[in-house]
């Protein structure tokens, strides 16, 4: 076969294999299909780099013999990255996924800014301006993202703490390098042919990375990273541009309008907009339970030994769990309680809240993950009107979610649909304080006479019922 | 404008319009690992950090190349593995919870 | 393969792409309008025979082209205008229907 | 500005039109932005022809003139087109588009046939071979879309009998017209230039699109319109390929495939599937009504009188209508009784099933062509739950949406959703025989003791029903 039929061949399968990222993605909007879309996806990307290799091992090179050292870049690269990946993919707990996700998108924004940085560093004269537009922006987005990303990462690792963190005159250095960054992209965009300006663009970008990121708060981090998978699918498409090669423009413009529009969805689930949180609104999260202490309206403590009764002789129980049941680890504990009660008839199901905890669907992967059976969670609009018939709802660890605020406008929860917590017969709240949550307001759930309140960590608290359950 | 440079940019609306069309309104649950699916795909950049690699001649463009080979792969691997692992969880439970809970409690 | 040809041919896959991402689950009351709202699109062939009628030297060629003319101008105004009809019901209605009734009945 | 430049900016403006297509198609999806939506697709259609005539007229010609008699056949085309496709929109009854969108359909696959055969009686040698492929295909898909979508509109709008029409060893003739469209087709394919064989081709392709929507009930053309409408659309991305025009490929595509899902999505919403359908299965529709007897059960017939007593007392009535009040034009008589009704104090509300009727949307054009107050008008999901607190459910002219074996697996409606009028604490249908529907089967419906059967024609049925109450 000669090079020509060859390369047609490569184009064509790249295009394959776009078609089985948008399909694959298709697919991903349902729960049912979901596997099986990114299955096909990760199938299209392995047809695609398979028919890359085969490419470039067809090609005619200068002396007509094999590039020893490109092969040699390549297959080392490929095993240190791709054993990098698998491993940390293979063993990183449940709970800590979105941290690993944010690292990969800095690595794949950090490829396509390096991508752009090797081609003009081997730029002889000022490249045709559109080329040149294309690799400036790619420059500075991958750039960006990649230590934007690292610093969501920290973030959500712990890293770095996760309260909004104020640089001292933060937002003038952010602007000064937005100034820097976008005055020399058009000195360079003006045909100038300049390795400092680059450079420069470079660290400033950066730099903006850090000081964008910094400022927001832990708990905004899923839709911040959502954001950076946007810009790194933009990234890659300019990419494309430098390159001249079709299946990365295709690729990153699919993932850059995607990942915009998954970022939309995100912050409205959370009743946010994008613009509130990269500007950094409230958000402090983890960082304000020390705030107030029960203002307006009485609070009754309970104890564990009324609370486990309660529960013991109840018909129907609804567990909320909500981020504290996260923060302490507690889903084991209350797998357990919720067994024990079942073992002696009563009839147990969890409420799940689609923002409860701090990302999307949070509450899902770390009950699964405790091997709750599936058919127990619940949904919040198929739980909700089952409230009014339950005897006892145990709230462990949430807060804003089941805040009956949210039914009235001008709290910072107004519209978010809420658990009917309030229905209950009774109501039973296992949280350490009278701390409040993300939104950072008070709830008045929790002055609600047929609420009683045990104070105790999730864990300690769910385990001190059990024990107390088991003593009947 | 070369001919090339407007086919590019057709590819790359209509890849805008696909990536805006193929997200429709998804259960917070997914959201997650949708983001993480296309984080993976943005891992296509190991075709170009390919090209860069095997055009490499000096010692800068080789350093640089095996990086972003490298983080491209490490994007790619991990991406696909990730969400996978995400996935997992909308596998349909066994149905009988009772006898295991039994069993274990 | 040209290359005109390929990229021809990637802006077909993807254009196919978008048409299946683009309907989602839509209500049956609106299947019509869409039908004739996809209708009205493929009147862009309008364009393509005002290249042909432009191009025209014989008499064939020119009775043909002048026909495709007409033709995909129909398809192309009378598709909208008919799809906006269809589509003017959706418009809310006044809510106080008791008063115009019985002005009528 | 040299006209490299003009066609550059002609260039994008085809694209920023494809992305309007695409934009108002999104929108046409949800009632709320549906107009705007095609207002949206219109607008860049206007900027896609305006652009064209542009670079037709500032693109140089051999002689350096104007190319007079070209411009004349666009001209004179434009307007006979305009003028005839916008006389007859506007002034198409509300029930006959279906048939005029068929018309225009035809319309669009004529053209784009007629490309590819000016482009073929052009050629001096044999083309390239994909552009011969793109020819060819354009040629039969263009010619199929053609004729059928004419005998679909004839069958709709009653020139061509609506039940199935058997031509006499049909399925011989078809497939091999078939056959012989095939093989012409592969033997141009194989290089030769023969214009006999194209017109052979042309020929075959125009007569099969004749043969394969004769045997089609008239009931099904909905779902056979919407199919050849995304064939029209193929054929129009084929006449792209051959003018190397990426505007016409991109909107062509676009057209064939979100037209083949909405084919789908239409025929699951009636509960067939597209191949049942195009095989010619049940579907005689309207030919059907002297079957049965009213086999097994008693009927218990009533007069209009006591119906009258009976929904004049009533606190709640639901109409249901259905196809037999559409072909009795009985929407305005409808109205007429439910304001009499709703002017003595009854609650009255229209109950619509999405297939209600022939094509989708059937009764809500129908009903709000009368006048009908829009809020009275109640969807499937929306009004079922209200039939048990219904006094009378009064049936016009509907019957397989009514039918209760839909509930239960092994009949032709099995799975079908459908109104719970058997819920309701009476009911009153009205039709003119115990005659079959569209699925041609009983219905149960009529022998449940709670229903009393008004044999009439609906609109003649409806005036008696007014009448009788006027008279109380
Ligand atoms: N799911 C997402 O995607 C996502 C992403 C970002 C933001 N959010 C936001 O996060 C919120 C989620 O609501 P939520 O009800 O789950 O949580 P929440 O409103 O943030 O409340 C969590 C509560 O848990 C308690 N808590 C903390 N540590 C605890 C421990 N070790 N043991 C027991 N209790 C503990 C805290 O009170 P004490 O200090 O008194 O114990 C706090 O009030 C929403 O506002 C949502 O918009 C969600
Ligand atoms: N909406 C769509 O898009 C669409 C498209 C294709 C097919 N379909 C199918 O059509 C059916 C629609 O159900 P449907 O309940 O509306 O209709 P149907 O089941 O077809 O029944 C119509 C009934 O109306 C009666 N009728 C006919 N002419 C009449 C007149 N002048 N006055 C009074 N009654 C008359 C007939 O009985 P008599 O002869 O005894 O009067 C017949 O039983 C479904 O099976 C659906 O799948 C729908």
């Amino acid at each position: 076969m000669d090079f020509s039929t060859i390369s047609d061949i490569v184009r064509l399968t790249w295009l394959a294999g776009a078609a089985c990222f948008v399909i694959g993605l298709m697919r991903m909007n349902s729960p049912a299909t979901a596997r099986n879309g990114n299955l096909l996806s990760a199938g299209g990307m392995a047809v695609a780099i398979a028919a890359t290799a085969i490419l470039l091992f067809a090609r005619p090179t200068v002396d007509g013999g094999v590039n020893g050292t490109g092969w040699a870049i390549i297959v080392v690269g490929i095993l240190v990255g791709g054993g990098a990946g698998l491993y940390t993919a293979r063993t990183v707990k449940m709970t800590a996924m979105p941290q690993l996700v944010s690292l990969f998108n800095a690595a794949g924004g950090g490829a396509a800014a390096l991508i752009a940085i090797d081609d003009y560093l081997g730029l002889k004269a000022a490249p045709d301006p559109q080329i040149n537009v294309a690799t400036v922006l790619d420059i500075v987005i991958g750039s960006i993202t990649f230590t934007g990303s690292l610093i969501a990462a920290g973030k959500l690792q712990g890293l770095i703490a996760g309260k909004p963190i104020m640089i001292p005159a933060g937002r003038i250095v952010t602007v000064a390098l937005a100034v820097i960054t976008v005055l020399g992209a058009v000195f360079l965009w003006a045909g100038n042919l300049s390795v400092p300006v680059m450079l420069l663009i470079l660290a400033a970008a950066l730099v903006f990375g850090v000081t964008m990121v910094l400022p927001i708060g832990g708990a905004d981090m899923p839709v911040v990273i959502s954001l950076l998978n946007s810009f790194t699918g933009t990234a890659v498409a300019m990419a494309g541009f430098v390159l001249g090669n079709d299946v990365l423009i295709i690729a990153g413009a699919l993932v850059g309008a995607s990942g915009a529009i998954l970022t939309k969805l995100m912050a409205d689930a959370m009743n946010r907009s994008v613009m509130n949180i990269m500007i950094g609104g409230f958000g402090g999260g983890e960082g304000t339970q020390t705030a107030a202490g029960g203002a307006g309206g009485t609070v009754r403590a309970i104890g564990a030994d009324d609370v486990a009764i309660q529960l013991a002789y109840a018909q129907h129980v609804i567990v909320v769990p909500g981020y504290g049941l996260a923060v302490a680890q507690a889903q084991h504990a209350v797998r357990e309680l919720a067994e024990l009660l079942e073992e002696r008839g009563v009839d147990v199901k969890y409420a799940i809240h689609p923002v409860a905890g701090r990302m999307p669907g949070h509450m899902n992967v770390l009950l699964a993950e405790a091997n709750v059976p599936y058919p127990q969670l619940k949904e919040m609009d198929d739980i909700n009107p089952e409230f009014e018939r339950c005897d006892v709802a145990l709230v462990v660890g949430a807060n804003d979610v089941t805040n009956p605020a949210a039914r009235r406008p001008g709290s910072p929860v107004s519209g978010m649909p809420i658990l009917d917590v309030d229905k209950a017969h009774s109501i039973v709240v296992i949280k350490r304080s009278m701390g409040r949550g993300y939104a950072g307001i008070d709830n008045e759930l929790y002055t609600n006479p047929k609420t009683g309140m045990l104070f105790a960590d999730a864990k300690d608290g769910l385990a001190a019922l059990t024990a107390a359950v088991k003593a009947l | 404008m070369s001919p090339e440079l407007l086919s590019a940019l057709t590819v790359f609306v209509l890849a805008i319009l696909v990536g805006f069309a193929v997200i429709s309104k998804v259960p917070a649950t997914l959201h997650t690992p949708l983001m993480s699916g296309a984080n993976s795909i943005h891992g296509i950049v190991l075709v170009g950090s390919m090209f860069i690699a095997i055009e490499a001649n000096d010692l800068p463009s080789q350093l640089l190349s095996l990086v972003a080979v490298a983080f491209a792969t490490m994007n790619v691997v991990g991406g696909y593995v990730v969400t996978d692992r995400m996935l997992q969880m909308f596998r349909k439970k066994p149905v009988a919870p009772k006898a295991t809970e039994q069993a274990e409690g």
